[in-house]
């Protein structure tokens, strides 16, 4: 066995210890990696960024943990930004672990509020978010399908009560507001098909603006949307979550993991160039023979 | 209480990432744990907002009971028939009841979306320009060219009774060419989001865990 | 009769559904809905039938004690537990002892139960006669013991501490290492599989290569990212269209089969 | 909220009218505070009022909404004359309702300035805000509203009105009629099929080795593991999975190789049972079924995955088919596949995954082939003639894409209209 075939079956056990050690050298470096804003991203700032204080976003959280290290950069930059311009939200979980991740966002975003902060050369005052009046969570409600059908209709058909037991009417901010006719924008964070539903059941059904957060994955198979223009504005993964941290001047969450990123990226690639020299060169031997 | 819930999430985080060097029992634990306690905090979610509060209060407990919700409870309980061998294939009913409506259910909405949208996207002009002076965009022209010449490729791929030969052949081989691109693409653009993965798990582990975040 | 019912049901309910889809009308909304809650109370009881498949399978596996079998054991408990916690609720500041007495009790019931009922093990008798004992020992348990309480008619089961306790520190930590495994995967599948052995291949390997290459810093990545920006946007989107036409013809195809009847395969018709 | 882009664009336009006649009436207040210091008989408060009522939205018509379930009625006007012109002093207008001509009216909605309709529409449910029966009369009128809520201009009532719910959506004549194309062209060919018709099908790669796969894990004494997805038996990926996993069971219980299906659905387990069942009763082998083959394990993605990849380590499959619905997992399974060396078949229409199963499995079905697959593994001539239908509908989409694109390039009015056609919102 010469160089190169062995080169070629290296155990793939070596290949995650380097992974492992890359990363965690990265981890413990500090280097920024420079973000480059993309079309896609920026429309859903700008939509955000133009809504009067007041209006109300529906922001349907549909991943769970699996997937938080990817979405919740998402869920942090997008809702903190909402919050911060004096929008009210409406929080969905129609995945089914995803409640837990609902609420751990709101206390996490909740905290981070009570701190007076600038974005972009804009001093905003630290303040308090309280349940019924900034916000609403209705729930978990499984078959995603029929409950996004159900809201076009009214929220209280599935969700008589919020997510805490509340009944909706008696909830402040959502005493008048029934269905999706009465809310600026859907962005659906979803690790999984339940954005086809929101798209073909929900946009196509009741015309409202979508915009999506995606894992990276997911991305590529909703550009076509984003074309046909049945879906506004796109995140895509960890970079797309960059990207609006830094549209909303508040690095956080997904800044951080690109640094790892980069060399990680870079691994990978030298990776196959390894495999395919051991390739080429075998093959080249064979023909020689 | 906190530092031992810490150390138990730590020791399980380790003993899934121990499966990488090789099948172990701590990973065999971890798996039948996995296993047991999502079927049961699934049972329990399922339990009350199902059996609960749709079932329980909306057929039984409230002031117009929905009865039309006892005839699912009859169709589950026909489902529950499969116990019984002898009367087993009375359980086919509430099984071809799902298989048939959610046939019908898809049928039109996914030749909607999927089907007839998608050609419709694709009928565009050929030939862009440029919206402030009318002069023709060529590179976006290439693009759309370039969209038309895969959308009708890969389709031609996908033919199923006819040989792919000749002019035919030639067309799905390009095709291919096509598919094998967007297969890469979006290999490529995932690997950021499995390594963001990775990424979190680190953070807990050296964060939470060790403490010695940077 | 047997094999023709079924199909009569799905015929019938199948054209149903196809035709709800172009009437507006609120009354076929109303029976749409209804069709959907049916399912979901379908569900119900098949869940039920799940979770007695998972049981069943774990005590064969346990009472065979072939290699392995004390994995499944490890499943019961934690199951048993999980649902224990789901089902109670337990005083705030009162001591967590007799709620940990009641679970061993439990526990202990449903072992000697099990080994009683299904067992291969010799006194059998005895065996689910101290099950009855453990049992009632329990009910004086969640009788007597006020630190805790069953509440199947309310969710605080939910907020259960020890339920949250084992949602937040055991299923959260396992599912998102389980996915963070890719991110090793992805590599080795990479390393293993993008050989440039033929053209096909060579043209994924390559496109792939562009687009992890897309953010690195400098004007090479910036043209870079504009190439896997025009890869993403133009034959990347072209090949999902046509996969996506394709999809849904045959989902269309798929749904008229079984509608017709040409296509029974689900029902073990083959 | 039809058309949120709009809203903001009118809400800005808003804030600036609002802006501007804030300006206007500091500057007529400053004007006639320095008119006051000239001449006491001028009050302020009157030149404030001098502001006239805007002229009234006109040309107002309500009509039953087409195509919908009922409860909603469409209400049409023209712009006021002062609504971004003339005065330009109206920001809104309010729609009221009443079910009388005399009134009273209840405003029904409120819409930014240059809106020209509304749709007035409730829930069916009796119970929600806002509800209004079908079959009853009601009048309408359109307030033209401007800063000062004193200050608006009623339009001329309209009435009767009824709203109803449509019986057949005339927007989905187009989805109908291809529908309908899509079931004879099937008819036909199954039809044609029984009677003998000789039907050719391209090889696929995947279902090829499927019976080969079977024989290689009858010879190595290893058993084959077949995974469903995550799908529900809603899905109808996991229903043709069901009858690909029909014939692999009934091949299997012909070689009497072991058959291991774990299951992640409830529902989806008890029909692969009967499917399973089925299958070896066909082989003749009933005695050969247990209905552990098909068992149960969690409804959690990934305490699931951690289960197969268990069973995939410790049996160590000599084969592995993932038909269905996946996700995340794809990689997982295969790449565990891979390392303990399993032949592994995959087919899936979750697009995203396709790449994985394609990068790291032996075989896979791209999209539609999972559809074409039972066909393919079958060989009967109705599901072939299906088969040959479904291609005849591809071919005729392409086709209407191709004269699509030639006629709104050539004839681009007549392109559009044809555009249309499939571009249906239902």
């Amino acid at each position: 066995m010469n160089f190169f075939s062995k080169l070629m079956q290296l155990d793939r056990r070596w290949v995650y210890l380097l992974l492992v050690i890359v990363c965690l050298t990265a981890y413990y470096s500090d280097f920024t990696v420079p973000t480059i804003v993309e079309d896609e991203t920026k429309a859903i700032y700008d939509f955000i960024e133009a809504l009067e204080p007041g209006e109300i976003i529906f922001v349907a959280v549909d991943y769970d943990p699996s997937s938080q290290a990817e979405l919740h950069p998402m869920t942090y930059a997008l809702v903190e930004h909402a919050f911060r311009k004096d929008l009210k939200v409406i929080f969905t979980a129609l995945s089914q672990n995803g409640p837990g991740m609902v609420d751990q966002a709101i206390r996490d975003i909740t905290d981070s509020l009570k701190l007076p902060k600038t974005y972009n050369g804009i001093f905003y005052e630290g303040k308090d978010i309280v349940n019924g009046i900034d916000y609403t969570f209705l729930g978990y409600k499984p078959y995603y399908a029929i409950v996004i059908t159900a809201m076009g209709q009214d929220y209280r058909i599935l969700f008589p009560s919020d997510y805490y037991g509340t009944p909706l009417d008696s909830i402040p901010m959502m005493r008048r507001v029934h269905n999706y006719d009465d809310i600026a924008i859907v962005v659906d964070i979803s690790s999984g098909s339940i954005t086809d539903a929101w798209i073909s059941y929900g946009q196509g059904k009741f015309d409202f603006p979508l915009a999506l957060g995606l894992t990276g994955v997911m991305t590529a198979q909703y550009y076509p949307f984003l074309q046909s223009k049945q879906v506004m504005g796109l995140m895509g993964g960890l970079l797309g979550a960059a990207q609006y941290e830094q549209l909303a001047d508040n690095p956080g969450l997904a800044k951080d993991g690109m640094r790892v990123q980069l060399p990680a990226h870079l691994l990978i690639i030298l990776f196959i160039l390894i495999g395919n020299v051991g390739y080429l060169a075998t093959r080249y031997k064979e023909r020689k023979v | 209480m906190e530092m031992i819930s810490i150390w138990i999430a730590a020791i399980l985080t380790l003993g899934i990432f121990s499966f990488l060097y090789k099948d172990n029992p701590l990973y065999k634990a971890c798996e039948a744990l996995f296993v047991g306690v999502s079927a049961a905090y699934w049972a329990i979610v399922f339990y009350f907002d199902n059996i609960y509060k749709k079932f329980y209060e909306g057929a039984v407990t409230a002031e117009e009971p929905d009865y039309f919700l006892w005839i699912g409870a009859i169709l589950g309980l026909l489902f529950l028939t499969r116990l019984v061998p002898k009367i087993g294939w009375v359980s086919r009913w509430p099984m071809a009841l799902i298989v048939g409506a959610t046939a019908g259910l898809w049928m039109v909405g996914y030749f909607v979306s999927n089907a007839m949208n998608q050609i419709g996207n694709t009928i565009s002009n050929i030939i862009a320009r440029d919206e402030l002076t009318g002069a023709i965009a060529w590179g976006e022209t290439f693009g759309t060219m370039v969209i038309l010449v895969g959308v009708v490729s890969g389709l031609v791929y996908f033919f199923f009774s006819k040989e792919h030969k000749g002019v035919f052949g030639a067309t799905a081989k390009v095709g291919t060419w096509f598919l094998m691109v967007t297969f890469g693409a979006s290999f490529g653009y995932t690997v950021m989001s499995r390594m963001s993965l990775l990424i979190g798990r680190v953070d807990f582990l050296l964060g939470d865990w060790l403490g010695i975040l940077r | 009769m047997k094999r023709q019912i079924p199909l009569v049901i799905v015929f019938v309910f199948g054209t149903l559904m196809v035709i709800q889809y172009f009437v507006p009308h609120e009354n076929s909304e109303i029976v749409k809905g209804f069709l959907l809650d049916w399912i979901v109370i379908i569900g119900i009881f098949a869940l039920a039938l799940g979770l007695w498949s998972l049981v069943q399978v774990s005590i064969d596996k346990i009472n065979s004690r072939k290699e392995n079998w004390e994995y499944p054991l490890v499943t019961l408990i934690s199951l048993t537990v999980m649902i224990f916690f789901g089902f109670t609720s337990h005083a705030e500041d009162a001591s967590w002892w007799g709620y940990f007495l009641a679970i061993a009790v439990l526990l202990a019931a449903l072992w000697m139960l099990a080994q009683g009922l299904m067992g291969n093990a010799a006194n059998r008798n005895v065996k689910s006669l101290s099950a009855l004992g453990l049992v009632i020992v329990f009910s004086l348990l969640a009788i007597f013991d006020g630190s805790w309480e069953f509440k199947f008619y309310t969710a605080e089961g939910l907020t259960n501490q020890m339920f949250v306790h084992f949602f937040d520190y055991i299923m959260i930590p396992l599912q998102a290492t389980m996915f963070a495994l890719l991110a090793f995967f992805i590599t080795s599948a990479s390393y293993r599989a993008f050989r440039a052995r033929n053209l096909l291949a060579t043209l994924l390997l390559i496109s792939a290569l562009i687009v992890m290459l897309r953010f690195t810093p400098g004007p090479w990545g910036e043209y870079l990212a504009k190439t896997s920006s025009w890869v993403m946007n133009v034959p990347n989107l072209a090949a999902q269209r046509a996969i996506v036409i394709g999809i849904g013809l045959g989902i269309v195809a798929t749904a008229l089969k079984v509608i017709l009847g040409i296509e029974r395969g689900y029902m073990g018709k083959g | 909220m039809r058309n949120s882009f709009e809203k903001t664009r009118a809400s800005r336009a808003l804030l600036l009218v609002f802006v501007c006649s804030l300006l206007l009436l500091i500057v007529s207040f400053s004007t006639s505070v320095s008119a006051q210091a000239d001449n006491d008989s001028d009050t302020p408060a009157d030149s404030i009022l001098a502001l006239a009522a805007p002229a009234p939205a006109t040309d107002l018509k309500a009509f039953d909404t087409d195509n919908d379930h009922g409860h909603s009625i469409t209400i049409e006007w023209t712009l006021s004359a002062d609504d971004g012109a003339g005065a330009n002093s109206v920001i809104s207008y309010r729609i009221m309702k009443s079910e009388s001509p005399d009134g009273p009216f209840d405003s029904v909605g409120l819409v930014p300035l240059g809106a020209t309709s509304h749709v007035n529409s409730s829930a069916i449910d009796k119970n929600s805000e806002g509800y209004f029966s079908d079959n009853t009369d009601y009048y309408y009128r359109v307030e033209a509203m401007t800063t000062n809520a004193a200050l608006f201009s009623s339009s001329e009532i309209v009435g009767p009105v009824q709203s109803s719910g449509q019986w057949f959506n005339a927007g989905l004549v187009p989805v109908l009629i291809a529908i309908l194309i899509f079931t004879i062209l099937t008819m036909i060919f199954v039809q044609l099929a029984k009677k003998g018709m000789d039907l050719y099908v391209r090889p696929l790669a995947g279902i090829e080795a499927v019976d080969e796969a079977i024989g290689r894990a009858t010879e190595m004494g290893r058993p084959i593991l077949y995974v469903l997805g995550l799908g529900s038996a809603a899905d109808i990926a996991t229903i043709a999975s069901f009858t690909i996993l029909g014939r692999v069971a009934k091949k299997v219980a012909e070689y009497q190789t072991e058959l291991n299906v774990p299951c992640y659905d409830p529902i989806v387990m008890a029909v692969a049972q009967e499917v399973v069942k089925s299958a070896f009763i066909d082989a003749g082998r009933p005695e050969a079924y247990k209905d552990d083959i098909v068992h149960f394990i969690t409804n959690s993605q990934f305490a699931y995955v951690g289960a197969v990849n268990g069973i995939i380590m410790r049996d160590l499959p000599a084969t592995n088919v993932y038909m269905g619905k996946f996700f995340a997992e794809s990689l997982i399974l295969a790449e565990t596949g891979a390392a303990a060396g399993s032949i592994q078949i995959a087919g899936t229409d979750e697009i995203p995954q396709i790449p994985f199963f394609f990068v790291a499995c032996d075989y896979t079905l791209i999209g539609e082939e999972l559809f074409a697959a039972s066909a393919y593994l079958g060989r009967e001539p109705e599901l072939l003639g299906s088969l040959k239908a479904q291609d005849y509908a591809k071919a005729v989409l392409l086709a209407s894409a191709i004269i699509g694109i030639l006629l709104i390039n050539i004839f681009p009015d007549f392109g559009e209209t044809f555009k249309s056609w499939f571009e249906v919102i239902d």
